[in-house]
């Protein structure tokens, strides 16, 4: 990517804490409009804090968080949704005991327009026509791949220009994670930036075009995919070789 | 009066269900607020039975004030109402923002206590502005019913039942059927998630109070009518009773506030009619525990995430 | 402090003033006889005042202007800090213990009835906190064991003329029993299902004490009870009985103390943090759940029979719902867990009211108000126990 | 770690606050009176009247120039809320303000262990409100009582309901306090005495409001008479408001306690007609008069039902100080049992009990006010 384009998402030497602790020490990364980019690393490298700090759900204590080049540190998590930054946070916490329907309308909560709303709700029963099915059923009743489909399309019926993904072939069969990330593609050919966080290293990176290593709390190496995919000391701390 | 014994028997018991009924209806009206705040921030507000006192006190006020200025005497009960309803939702906006929100992150005992402390704020305040004298409602309003025999049923009961019926189904559909009342279950399923689709929980919760606040305003203003006074301290027995009836309903639960509600009252009453008068509340409190020792999580089972930390 | 956060401040000030002043306005305005704004406002002037008055003090402190203040009061708590630090622990506590026992020494009456208080709460305190601190048990209905353990001082000494000593243990042992029997059908419950059940055990307590002529004389209470005697000496001063209390509270502490450093006070411990790991690490939860409130309830026991050999008087008037409340208050207020907490928490909710009696009406509004503020600015409260709370403090 | 220097220090400030109570300076030489009342809970009503009796009782006595040997007369009011255990609390604060006598209390749970404490100290005590016979039959030497008590209130209700109503048939209720439940239990006895049948007695729980169940019973027995005894007025306002609702015909009897401006006001309609026993005030005396615009004039509200004892209680004190010259206890009890003053409730004379004696009468209330309609003294209507 050519440094000109300026980036749609960009952390500047990032820190928070719980308490005392500190989670992350100082991150800094880029996401262009348009691309996936991957944050691997080891449980408890900050990964999903990342995450949760860009939403502000965990406020940032140093550092910039530029959306669009505007800074954000200090805008309440609740309106980014509508800036066009949408999260689906680890474990996908849908809403157990709403209906699959009324998820979906969570996510199109702070739009207003009725027939857009309308067609994005088609968009995503055609992404995920299990779910079109299952409408009416109270969300907690699904299975977990269809629950990780509600929320990917919870997330998607806000129209985002951003989403982040936390994890989402967590506890899933192999089956059901290959076409999780063949739709997170389709969603991204669709123009949807995405910011990809996974553990499992190997199916992120062929999904993304760049990643970031992250080891407790710090960046520790930052590529274009397909070379950290070759990358050996890669291969042997997370690609199990 | 004594030759037909059968009949006073089943006219009487007819009657204890009506007066049961009547008294389940105020205790699920109380019931619901405690039951919609425990459902979003999992707190027992103690200081809710003192918004039921003071929406009965602004009864009061806002009526005498209301008819000295010619109101026809309906026209001025409905304008209570509403304007009562309005004001305690104020005043438990406040309460919350002022002695709730900041304690969002704490441990759950240090909000009750919290709550606790309010409780006897306002008890007190209520004592200081509106004096330790009872206050007498009009009774002129409420006065006159129908009679069949030894069964009585006066308007007024008629119109706690009403009003009670016609809040649940508002309540009913505003939880159910409206876009806040989607984020109002959102917010008790998952405050982070609800953030994350861009709920403002804060203000959802705000929400919450005010119409828990407004429910237990109108049940005070019925409390004051039917029964002919309010005190500052009359919220206190009520609210006991009425969280009572939330637990064992299925806290969180609305139509569990309601069966509780009216399960509480109708145990009371006849209790009372049927065994003893002084016994009667331990009679309530056996039945309570009796069904939480087989449900533990009430009778229509409890509305909370489990998963909740 | 930036301008900006200050006209933040400002503006949220300003905007509650307002709304206290709608809130207050229909409660002192509106009457029969007309509306009526001067009594409304010359309150609302008072608090308005108040409230600019203490903003601004706070503005100043937060702009460091009044560190001539604060910096040598600093230098000398740290100071002070030191030569605490330096000291053994024991000389602390036995200067702690001189005083209380000098105490009487140089107090009147008065004060004499107050410690007395305190010291019949800090039992009170301290046995409601294994049940609550401890084990994570919520009780709201904690006074009926001290109840349970009035009454029965009283109607041994009533009816058999037992001496207090005798009846000190009696009562403990009939409470723990109470205690057992509430805790059995509870413990299947968890947190706040438990809190109403044990408030309505409490009330259920109460109505019998207040109902059961034939046993309790009901409403009427029991009178002519003994005081206690030593040698066939009648204490019937009110600083003698101070000494009994405080016997009876540092046998509490040492109990406590010890309790919460054994094998079953870490047991307790495991159950508060996760009940289902302690169970799963072989710690008989059903049973230890159910000594909690056992022992619980025993001090409670101890603290009401020295209320009814102290009043010579019991009524079920003494052992409400809201004293359940207060008890817990102290618990919650001092530090849940903590000892020393215990013991400034009710040292604070009784004192309060007490040198709130000046205010006379408006005693119990301060006393609230207090409450809620206290609860804000330390909601761990003021002398957290170090093993309690620590995923709260992480969230700090 | 720094904290027990917290504790430490929170002691020593407690002690030095607690100490400094004690020690007063005496400047001049003080009449120090105390009153205890329940100033806040559900008694509040009643013990706001207490003390504003008390209050007024004082400033008439300045106005008459005051008690010789005194440059002032000072009155120290304690909440008691109705709580023993406060009680005593207030009363050791009293003690500690060095009073020489106590107005109060209120209820009977209060005034009988709060008295043991002010007798260890040789304090007078005047109660204007407790009834109940344990007031002074624990041979207490300085406690007085001003009003009547429940075992003469109960017969003299009795003896109307038979000689006067004539009730064949009676439903008792009370609220389960030492004094409602003391005078029910008295009626109860007396009536069955007098051949009256007691169809039920029954309790309600104080705090209640809801008493639909207890009066569908008494619908369903119809007595001639239905006998409330309550602990307080607004309660008793709410039995006969629900009671006429549901279209109970008995007669209404009540007690002191219910006898206050407050039943009629929150009442109404529904309190007219019925009967109250309490001490006979006779309104159209001077006394009463004078005190009545006194307390109008100062209290700026109307007298409830303690308030007169209360003036009276407080009234009888000072001018035994006064006949005594000092307020050595023995000194002014000798006073205060040769003592016979009008007061604004009645003739004031204390016998060797404390007691002055019950002279209740029955009043009725009509066109929303208490008329006297019966003397239990003389049996003769008014």
């Amino acid at each position: 990517m050519a440094d000109n384009i300026t980036p749609i998402l960009e952390l500047k030497n990032v820190v928070s804490a719980y308490g005392r602790i500190k989670a992350l020490k100082g991150i800094s990364l880029k996401v262009f409009p348009g691309e996936i980019v991957t944050i691997i690393g080891a449980n408890g490298a900050g990964k999903s804090t990342t995450l949760m700090t860009i939403c502000n759900i965990i406020t940032a204590v140093e550092g910039d968080i530029l959306y669009k080049g505007e800074r954000i540190n200090n805008i309440a998590s609740d309106i980014l949704p509508s800036m066009g930054l949408c999260q689906v946070p680890e474990g996908r916490r849908i809403f157990p005991r709403l209906t699959v329907m009324e998820n979906l309308d969570m996510g199109a909560f702070f739009r207003k327009d009725a027939a857009d709303i309308k067609h994005d709700l088609e968009r995503v029963f055609e992404l995920f026509p299990k779910l079109r099915e299952r409408r009416k059923q109270l969300g907690g009743t699904l299975s977990g791949g269809e629950q990780q489909m509600l929320a990917m399309g919870r997330a998607l019926m806000s129209s985002p220009k951003v989403l982040l993904l936390d994890e989402p072939s967590m506890g899933l069969a192999p089956l059901l994670v290959k076409q999780i990330f063949d739709i997170i593609r389709m969603i991204n050919s669709q123009g949807v930036t995405v910011v990809l966080v996974e553990q499992n290293a190997n199916l992120a990176l062929q999904c993304a075009q760049r990643g970031y290593v992250l080891e407790t709390g710090t960046v520790v190496m930052e590529d274009e995919a397909d070379k950290l995919l070759t990358n050996p000391d890669i291969r042997k701390a997370y690609l199990g070789e | 009066m004594r030759g037909s014994e059968h009949w006073i028997h089943m006219e009487f018991f007819i009657q204890q269900l009506i007066n049961g009924i009547t008294l389940g209806g105020v205790y699920a009206l109380i019931a619901l607020g405690y039951t919609m705040v425990y459902g979003i921030i999992q707190l027992i507000n103690f200081a809710h039975g003192e918004f039921f006192a003071a929406g009965g006190y602004m009864g009061v006020i806002l009526i005498s004030w209301l008819a000295s200025q010619g109101l026809h005497p309906y026209a001025c009960l409905a304008l209570a109402l509403a304007l009562s309803m309005g004001y305690c939702a104020l005043l438990a906006m406040a309460v919350e923002r002022l002695a709730y929100k900041p304690l969002r992150e704490a441990s759950r005992l240090a909000v009750l206590l919290s709550a606790l402390g309010m409780s006897i704020f306002l008890q007190n305040g209520l004592m200081l502005t509106q004096g330790v004298y009872d206050k007498g409602y009009p009774t002129e309003i409420t006065s006159g019913g129908f009679e069949w025999g030894l069964v009585s049923v006066s308007y007024m009961q008629i119109f706690i039942v009403g009003l009670t019926a016609t809040l649940l189904v508002g309540l009913n559909i505003l939880v159910f059927k409206t876009r806040i009342g989607r984020a109002m279950r959102a917010t008790s399923q998952d405050k982070v998630m609800s953030a994350l689709v861009g709920i403002n929980s804060n203000r959802i919760i705000s929400i919450t109070f005010a119409i828990g606040a407004g429910l237990a305003a109108a049940a005070g203003i019925m409390v004051g009518l039917y029964y002919g006074s309010v005190n500052y301290s009359m919220g206190f027995v009520p609210g006991i009773k009425a969280f009572a009836a939330a637990v064992l309903g299925g806290i969180g639960n609305i139509t569990g506030a309601l069966i509780g509600g009216l399960i509480i009252g109708m145990v009371e009453i006849f209790a009372a009619g049927y065994i003893s008068g002084e016994y009667k509340d331990v009679f309530a409190f056996i039945i309570l525990i009796g069904v939480l020792y087989f449900r533990p999580s009430g009778i229509m089972g409890e509305n909370i995430d489990d998963t909740r930390v | 402090m930036t301008t900006q956060e200050s006209k933040k401040l400002w503006l949220s000030c300003g905007v509650g003033l307002i709304w206290f002043l709608i809130i207050l306005w229909p409660l002192l305005g509106i009457t029969p006889e007309g509306l009526e704004f001067g009594k409304t406002f010359k309150v609302f002037g008072y608090v308005a005042v108040g409230v600019v008055i203490l903003m601004l003090f706070y503005q100043v402190q937060q702009a460091g202007k009044l560190n001539f203040v604060g910096t040598p009061l600093k230098a000398t708590s740290v100071g002070i800090g030191k030569i605490y630090e330096i000291t053994p622990r024991w000389i602390l506590l036995g200067i702690v213990l001189a005083l209380a026992i000098a105490f009487p020494l140089v107090t009147g009456r008065y004060a004499h009835d107050v410690s007395i208080s305190v010291l019949i709460y800090i039992c009170l305190g301290l046995g409601l906190n294994i049940v609550v601190g401890l084990a994570g048990l919520l009780d709201l209905g904690y006074i009926a064991f001290y109840g349970v353990g009035a009454y029965t001082y009283a109607l041994m000494s009533l009816h058999f003329g037992l001496s207090f000593w005798l009846c000190l243990p009696i009562a403990g042992v009939t409470a723990a029993i109470a205690g057992c029997i509430i805790g059995y059908p509870t413990l299947r419950m968890r947190g706040d299902y438990l809190a109403i059940v044990t408030l309505g055990f409490g009330e259920i307590v109460r109505l019998i004490l207040n109902n059961w002529m034939g046993l309790t004389n009901g409403p009427n209470g029991i009178m002519g009870i003994l005081r206690p005697e030593i040698f066939g000496f009648q204490l019937n001063k009110l600083w003698m009985l101070y000494y009994v209390i405080l016997g009876i509270a540092v046998f509490t502490i040492l109990a406590v103390y010890r309790l919460n450093f054994s094998r079953i006070g870490r047991a307790w411990e495991a159950i508060r943090e996760d009940e289902t790991a302690a169970e799963l690490m072989g710690v008989n939860t059903f049973l230890l759940k159910l000594l909690a409130y056992a022992m619980g309830a025993t001090f409670a026991g101890f603290a009401g029979a020295f209320f009814a050999a102290r009043m010579r008087f019991v009524g079920p008037e003494s052992f409400s719902f809201l004293e359940s409340a207060m008890v817990l208050a102290m618990v919650v207020l001092g530090g849940m867990g903590s000892i020393p907490g215990v013991i400034l928490g009710v040292l604070a909710l009784v004192a309060l009211p007490e040198v709130f009696r000046e205010f006379e009406l408006y005693r119990m509004l301060v006393f609230g108000g207090v409450m809620t503020l206290m609860m804000l600015i330390r909601p761990a409260g003021i002398w957290p126990a170090k093993r309690v709370g620590r995923r709260s403090e992480e969230a700090d | 770690m720094k904290r027990l220097l917290a504790l430490i220090a929170a002691l020593a400030v407690m002690t030095l606050v607690l100490t400094g109570c004690g020690e007063e300076e005496k400047a001049g030489k003080v009449l120090r009176i105390g009153t205890m009342s329940p100033l806040t809970g559900p008694y509040a009503a009643d013990g706001n009247d207490i003390r504003q009796g008390a209050e007024i009782a004082v400033e008439v006595m300045k106005e008459q120039g005051g008690v010789e040997g005194y440059t002032d007369i000072q009155l120290f009011s304690q909440d008691t809320a109705c709580d023993p255990k406060q009680a005593v609390a207030a009363a050791n604060k009293l003690i500690n303000e060095k009073v020489t006598a106590v107005v109060g209390a209120y209820c009977s749970s209060s005034t009988i262990p709060s008295s043991e404490t002010l007798a260890e100290e040789n304090i007078v005590m005047l109660t204007p409100a407790s009834t109940s016979p344990q007031v002074t039959e624990r041979g207490l030497p300085y406690m007085f009582r001003t009003c009547g008590r429940d075992d003469h209130q109960a017969p003299a209700a009795v003896k109307f309901m038979k000689d006067v109503a004539d009730v064949k048939t009676l439903f008792i209720v009370d609220d389960k306090t030492t004094y409602s439940q003391g005078l029910a239990d008295g009626v109860s006895i007396a009536a069955k005495a007098a051949g009256i049948e007691v169809l039920e007695h029954d309790h309600v729980n104080q705090g209640d409001k809801d008493y639909s169940a207890v009066l569908t019973k008494v619908k369903a027995a119809n007595p001639d008479m239905f006998y409330i005894s309550l602990q307080n007025s607004a309660t008793g306002a709410l039995m006969v408001i629900q009671a006429r609702r549901m279209g109970i015909n008995a007669t209404f009897m009540g007690q002191d306690a219910v006898y206050h401006p407050n039943l009629i006001e929150i009442g109404k309609n529904a309190a007219e007609g019925m009967f109250c026993t309490f001490g006979a005030i006779d309104k159209d005396a001077p006394a009463f008069k004078n005190f009545l615009s006194k307390y109008k004039a100062i209290a700026n509200n109307e007298p409830g039902a303690y308030s007169a004892y209360s003036f009276d209680s407080t009234m009888a004190y000072m001018l035994a100080v006064k006949a005594a010259g000092s307020t050595d206890p023995a000194k002014v009890r000798a006073e205060l049992m040769k003592l016979d003053f009008v007061g604004a409730s009645k003739n004031v004379v204390y016998d060797e009990k404390g007691d002055s004696g019950s002279n209740y009468t029955v009043y009725q209330i009509k066109d929303g006010k208490f008329v006297p309609y019966w003397n239990s003294l003389t049996g003769d209507k008014y």
